[in-house]
């Protein structure tokens, strides 16, 4: 291989993993909703693009909307936006999941699914005639500019960002809904509600959570998608949210660790995509691996069989 | 919630025996009415439960037994009535309350965590209670229950039917209950099991735990009980000591399966 | 509401046939006779509609021309809705990539007959062409994916909505791209024109299509596949496990779904003469959704009254009421643009119909039984809690 | 039951034959290498405790579950077997018509005829209309072909019914807000032919068989003791009527065998007795042959022509109930003491 392609290569793997990894965070709080309450959560990519609105708007209204050279005033400065963006769109799922799913939660399916679609209506709306049906440009605190150099390819510090991001935010993720005795009153609701209220759980608190949660990833995924595109707009959140969608049922929906691979995949996959000369096409691309996944394997690469669900 | 001290004195097995049946009330149903929707399943149950008692409730199918269960430990809210726990109207608690103030559901089909370990499941049995009261409870369950040490890894799904039940009483033991509901723990039992998991009862009760039981297998059921009720739609027909109920003609053609 | 829920519920747990059909001579004829029902029921609806326009305050709004112009238009969602009607309320799929049937029996008309294609096919068997193609598409898409779970299956089609738009867009070679291809060719019927100026043509033709697709409906909606669509709405495992083809039958929802919009698509395509990507974007699925939901899902007549109704508001009304209230001044509500509003307008119907009135505003009887199953029923499972998910594999 | 009846079915040909069925769930092995026949005109039962693997070996017989292994055989047909290569299926669908596109393709590339290209294009999108179409609706022949290229795919459930074999559910399943007797017609479904087509244009057919069908389900309803109850909702009927119109659906097939899960569950005394009658009656007036789960051992005793006792999975015993209940295996693992 000539060392052009390496360093195209190179450079396209590292561009796959920001993306996947932008993707696995809203393909967490997919599967989880959806594990906890079986319900897909259509408002859910919509979530995350009010993510990246409240991160914009938040960054400039304590004015900063440039770059940040000084390394201490960036990470004070993320850290804040990370903390307060996520917190912010915490409360707005768990708002949604109160007066918009929780009062059909006992209803027959359709219902909540259509109410989700309706919430994503709206969140959409509510943004565009908040900012504008135009993109709109958010502050590059970090710009791709500052890069170092692995061989022939340079490396954007923003990629290792939110690459070590997504992944802190999905190993405590993990380790909490594994070892914690919260985490297990989560799983214990998911597989049988009322059984878990018999152990003293109090249900809706554990869904409000587990909303709380799965929104502040996305809020999360909002903030680096912000930062490294640049600009964004109210549209954002349907497309990426179905191909977070996707993400999660090919990890299995329901599985942590399925939907953080699936994530990556369908980020591998539209760079490849892009990297071949059909960009336009990336959609066409993930829906077909979607298909074939759901016709091949329904339970995902890392799901249980349906069957075996008690 | 000043209840939690009070709950671990009773469990002593002297506490209930000291103040003697008859005066202490653990539970008691006034008038209780619960619907589903609008399809009345209790029309206005009366019942009590001293401490340290068996008391089993008896009927056909529909007659109204499981929700009266759930009645009490806060699944259903009921319409009219009222559920008085150790003389607090807490027909209102949400279940997750009520297993804080003593009451343990085993509920039917044993329902346990097929996807969690056998640990797991017993940790969750104790979800409310301290980190180290949970690991003292797990100790008193594993010693009650010796299979379920030898599968505490496994999941839970993978355990056969009677060791499951196991697990289930376990579960709601653990969480300390002043008050045990007991749905059907012999449904689908080996015949050759059922009398194990009456063994069980009779020894939880003896430890202290007072235990409403719900049983299929009515002439099991009066054999431990020491009172009995007997529903039919969603009424108490009947309500006797056990010895009885079992030696009424109509309770013996009727659930006893004498025809 | 919740004491006459309760008295019916007694009356019909009292048995007897006294249910619902015999209730008058009159229902009770046009129960019997459902067909007649529709067409008496269209043709009054057909005659008083170029009527009530001439009155105000519809008067003020539109001349009686771009009324009819505008029904003819509502006759392609009423038709829409009808459709998706089939695959939602009566076999309980979820369809969110509806509007892709539609445009490919658009495209599937502009290419047979427009001067871009150079083709030149007859409008009316380029009707069933379109509705067949667009079926077609359909069981492509359902074969694979109808053995899903309801919500994935609402995915899929979610992408699959996405795709055919996408496809549209960018196969510039075929489709023309985002110019969309135009000069597509009207109906010829005799010597009636079908004319940008004379709607009435188009008018009376959408009134007879709708009113037999309504007759087939109800006749379908009553026979043994009707049945096997409730019962697979109800319980999908005993369907099957009663004979019930459970693929097949839901296949066919959904091909019938896809072939009605497939229709709709061609008279769309020849009405305005223009396809373009843009006119089956994932907002016109949701639109159609929300008229079906508004409507009442599963009862054929309110979501025929719902698809119409909310037409007609956002594409005459809204509209109008931006020019309404600039001339009249009013503070406040002049400077709003109500047709941006649109959209979230319809978010919030959705969200709020389900919380409060989730069989819709004119529900079918079985649908009202459904929504209202009580919250707190027991949820039986079997302890081993297999059947549910095992005919998914 | 008589010692005649009992005697007889030994010397009937098998109306079901299962052999070494397997049924896994991820590592947990519901049925292990399970036998199983049902001689024609018999009642057959399958006891054990809970979580023995009755239910799902009955899923297995009626198309739910595919088994992991072994297969069976229904009136000597093989019908359900471990799934061969099924992926293969869904490839087998889109296989010709992609051949053809390729050759098209290749036909272009030599010739550069532009009609040739459509012409072959037009056949290969009708090619996989036609195959799909086929698929879907998988007549006899098309299931019978796959076969031959490794595949096989076990029946489903509703092909089980179609070819004769009824069931009930455990917890019951009605169509809950459907009426009693749409439930039954509902049931009915694979003995009618009237299509979407007959149904839209109201066909003389169409009218004939739903007049028909009606007068069919009343008399169903009649059999099992639900006359007149046409139009009540499924869900008001009380649980004993529900248990009844259950089996009147699953009469409504036509049935040569008939599935029954624990169909005294929850009964008292009276019902169940009542339902052990009802067995009876259709065993003798319908000449069904039945196979039942059950928990209540006066009823297996009572009314069974053979016994099969199945625990964690595996078959411990089998014979007729004198048999079983004497098998020291089955009082250790069962029974406890000679049952009453």
């Amino acid at each position: 291989m000539d060392p052009q392609t390496v360093t195209v290569l190179t450079q396209q793997f590292f561009n796959a993993l920001t993306l996947g990894a932008i993707y696995a965070l809203i393909a967490l709080g997919y599967t989880m909703v959806y594990g906890i309450i079986e319900l897909i959560n259509f408002a859910h990519g919509e979530i995350f693009m009010v993510g990246a609105f409240i991160a914009m708007f938040f960054l400039t209204s304590i004015g900063f909307s440039g770059s940040i050279p000084d390394p201490l005033t960036l990470a004070a400065v993320l850290a804040l936006t990370f903390l307060v963006t996520m917190t912010v769109l915490g409360f707005i799922g768990v708002g949604i999941e109160r007066f918009a799913y929780r009062p059909l939660r006992n209803a027959p399916r359709l219902a909540p699914l259509i109410t989700a679609i309706g919430v994503s209506f709206i969140l959409q709306n509510v943004v565009q005639i908040w900012r504008g049906p135009s993109p709109v440009n958010t502050p590059q605190l970090l710009t791709h500019n500052v890069r170092f150099d692995i061989g022939a390819a340079s490396i954007g510090y923003l990629n290792i960002f939110i690459f070590l991001v997504a992944v802190v935010l999905m190993v405590a993720l993990q380790l909490f809904v594994g070892r914690t005795r919260l985490g297990r009153a989560m799983r214990s609701t998911a597989q049988d509600r009322e059984a878990a209220q018999l152990m003293g759980v109090n249900i809706n608190s554990t869904i409000a959570i587990t909303f709380f949660i799965g929104s502040a990833l996305a809020g999360a995924a909002g903030i680096v998608y912000g930062l490294y595109f640049g600009s964004i707009q109210f549209t954002i959140g349907f497309v990426a949210g179905l191909k977070a969608f996707t993400a999660a049922v090919l990890g299995g929906i329901g599985n942590l660790a399925g939907a953080a691979l699936g994530g990556f995949f369908i980020g591998f996959i539209e760079v490849a995509a892009a990297q071949i000369g059909y960009a336009r096409w990336t959609p066409a691309f993930v829906f077909g691996v979607l298909i074939l996944v759901l016709v091949f394997r329904p339970s995902g690469l890392l799901g249980q069989p349906i069957g075996e669900r008690a | 919630m000043t209840v939690e001290p009070a709950v671990a004195t009773t469990q002593r097995a002297a506490a209930a025996d000291d103040r003697g049946p008859g005066t202490d009330l653990v539970l008691e149903l006034r008038g209780v009415q619960t619907f589903y929707g609008q399809i009345q399943a209790l029309r206005g149950i009366d019942l009590e439960v001293r401490a340290g008692e068996i008391v089993t409730l008896i009927g056909g199918n529909g007659a109204g037994k499981t929700t009266t269960l759930k009645t009490i430990s806060g699944l259903i809210h009921p319409r009219k009535g009222q559920v008085l726990f150790q003389g607090r109207d807490v027909s209102r608690f949400p279940a997750h309350q009520l297993v804080r103030a003593g009451i343990g559901h085993a509920p039917e089909g044993r329902r346990i965590f097929s996807r969690l370990t056998v640990l797991e499941n017993l940790q969750m049995g104790g979800y409310t209670r301290s980190p180290a009261e949970r690991r003292e409870d797990l100790e008193r369950v594993m010693t009650l229950f010796p299979r379920l040490r030898e599968r505490v890894r496994q999941n839970g799904g993978t355990l056969s039917g009677g060791e499951q039940q196991m697990l289930a009483i376990g579960r709601a033991l653990m969480g300390r209950p002043r008050l045990l509901l007991l749905d059907e723990p012999s449904l689908g039992l080996a015949p050759i099991l059922v009398q194990q998991i009456f063994n069980i009862i009779r020894e939880i009760n003896a430890q202290g735990t007072t235990i409403l039981l719900v049983e299929q297998n009515a002439l099991q059921a009066l054999s431990i009980a020491a009172r009995g009720y007997v529903l039919q739609t969603g009424r108490v027909i009947l309500a006797d000591t056990a010895e009885r109920l079992a030696a009424n003609e109509d309770v013996r053609r009727a659930y006893l399966g004498e025809i | 509401m919740s004491q006459i829920e309760d008295l019916s519920r007694r009356a019909s747990a009292s048995g007897g046939g006294a249910r619902g059909r015999a209730l008058s001579p009159i229902s009770g004829f046009f129960g019997r006779h459902q067909s007649l029902s529709v067409i008496v029921g269209m043709a009054i609806v057909t005659t008083v509609l170029p009527l009530i326009v001439l009155l105000p305050p519809f008067s003020g709004f539109n001349v009686q021309r771009v009324w009819l112009d505008s029904f003819a238009n509502a006759g392609v969602f009423v038709l829409l809705a009808l459709g998706l009607n089939v695959v939602v309320g009566l076999a309980g799929l979820l369809d969110l990539g509806y509007a892709a049937f539609f445009a490919i029996g658009a495209y599937t008309y502009a290419f047979g007959a427009s001067g871009f294609s150079g083709n030149d096919f007859p409008f009316w068997p380029m009707l069933l062409v379109g509705a067949m193609i667009a079926a077609t598409f359909g069981i492509l898409l359902g074969a694979p994916t109808l053995r899903l779970r309801g919500d994935y299956l609402a995915i899929v089609t979610l992408g699959f909505g996405e795709i055919v738009p996408l496809v549209f867009l960018n196969a510039e070679d075929i489709t023309k791209g985002t110019n969309g291809i135009t000069g597509v060719r009207r109906p010829e019927l005799g010597p009636i024109e079908f004319t940008a100026t004379n709607p009435v043509p188009f008018y009376i033709t959408m009134a007879v299509i709708v009113t037999l697709v309504m007759i087939f409906l109800y006749r379908l909606q009553d026979s043994r596949l009707g049945r096997s669509w409730m019962a697979i709405r109800e319980d999908e495992l005993a369907a099957a496990s009663n004979g019930v083809n459970t693929v097949t039958t839901k296949l066919l929802a959904f091909a019938l779904g896809a072939s009605t919009a497939g229709f709709a698509g061609v008279f769309n395509a020849s009405k305005l003469t223009i396809v373009h990507p843009d006119q089956f974007l994932f907002q016109v699925s949701f639109t159609i959704l929300a008229m079906v939901v508004l409507g009442g899902m599963g009862n054929i007549w309110g979501v025929a009254v719902g698809a119409f109704t909310v037409f007609i508001i956002q594409s005459v009304l809204l509209k109008q009421l931006n020019g309404f209230f600039n001339t009249f001044q009013v503070p406040i509500l002049s400077d709003i643009d109500f047709v941006q509003y649109q959209f979230l307008l319809y978010g919030l119907a959705l969200v709020l119909m389900m919380l409060l009135r989730p069989e819709g505003l004119f529900p079918s009887k079985r649908r009202r039984r459904e929504l209202h199953t009580e919250s707190d029923e027991p949820t039986d499972r079997s302890p081993e809690g297999l059947e549910s998910a095992a005919v998914l594999q | 039951m008589s010692d005649a009846a009992v005697a007889a079915p030994e010397r009937r040909e098998a109306l079901l034959r299962a052999r070494r069925v397997t049924k896994r769930f991820g590592g947990l092995v519901a049925v292990r290498e399970t036998d199983l026949e049902i001689p024609a005109g018999s009642i057959v039962s399958l006891i054990g405790p809970n979580g023995a693997g009755k239910t799902t070996f009955f899923n297995v017989l009626a198309g739910i579950l595919d088994p992991t292994g072994g297969e069976i055989e229904f009136r000597g047909q093989r019908m359900i077997a471990r799934p061969v290569r099924a992926w293969l299926e869904p490839v087998l669908w889109v296989l010709p018509s992609v051949l053809i596109l390729l050759v098209a393709v290749a036909v272009f590339a030599v010739t550069r005829s532009v009609l040739a290209l459509q012409v072959l294009v037009l056949v290969a999108i009708g090619l996989l209309i036609t195959t799909l179409l086929l698929a879907i609706i998988r007549p006899l022949r098309y299931r019978q072909l796959l076969p031959r290229f490794g595949v096989f795919r076990s029946a489903r459930p509703n092909d089980m019914v179609t070819a004769g074999v009824g069931r009930t559910f455990q917890n019951i399943r009605l169509f809950q807000n459907m009426t009693v007797l749409e439930n039954v017609l509902v049931g009915m479904h694979s003995r009618l032919h009237s299509t979407a087509v007959d149904a839209i244009l109201n066909s003389k057919r169409h009218q004939r068989e739903e007049a028909a069908s009606r007068d069919r389900a009343r008399q169903l309803l009649g059999l099992v003791g639900l006359r007149g109850r046409d139009d009540v909702i499924a869900r008001n009927l009380p649980y004993g009527d529900q248990r009844r119109l259950e089996i009147a659906r699953a009469l409504a097939s036509d049935p040569v065998l008939l599935l029954l899960d624990e169909p005294t569950a929850g009964m008292n005394p009276r019902e169940t007795s009542e339902m052990m009658a009802l067995i009876a009656k259709l065993r003798s007036e319908l000449g069904l042959t039945i196979l039942l789960i059950e928990h209540d051992m006066r009823v297996v005793m009572g009314i069974s022509d053979r016994i099969t006792v199945l625990d964690h999975g595996e078959r411990i015993a089998e014979g007729t109930p004198e048999e079983v209940r004497r098998d020291p295996k089955v009082i250790e693992a069962y029974l406890g003491r000679p049952a009453a």
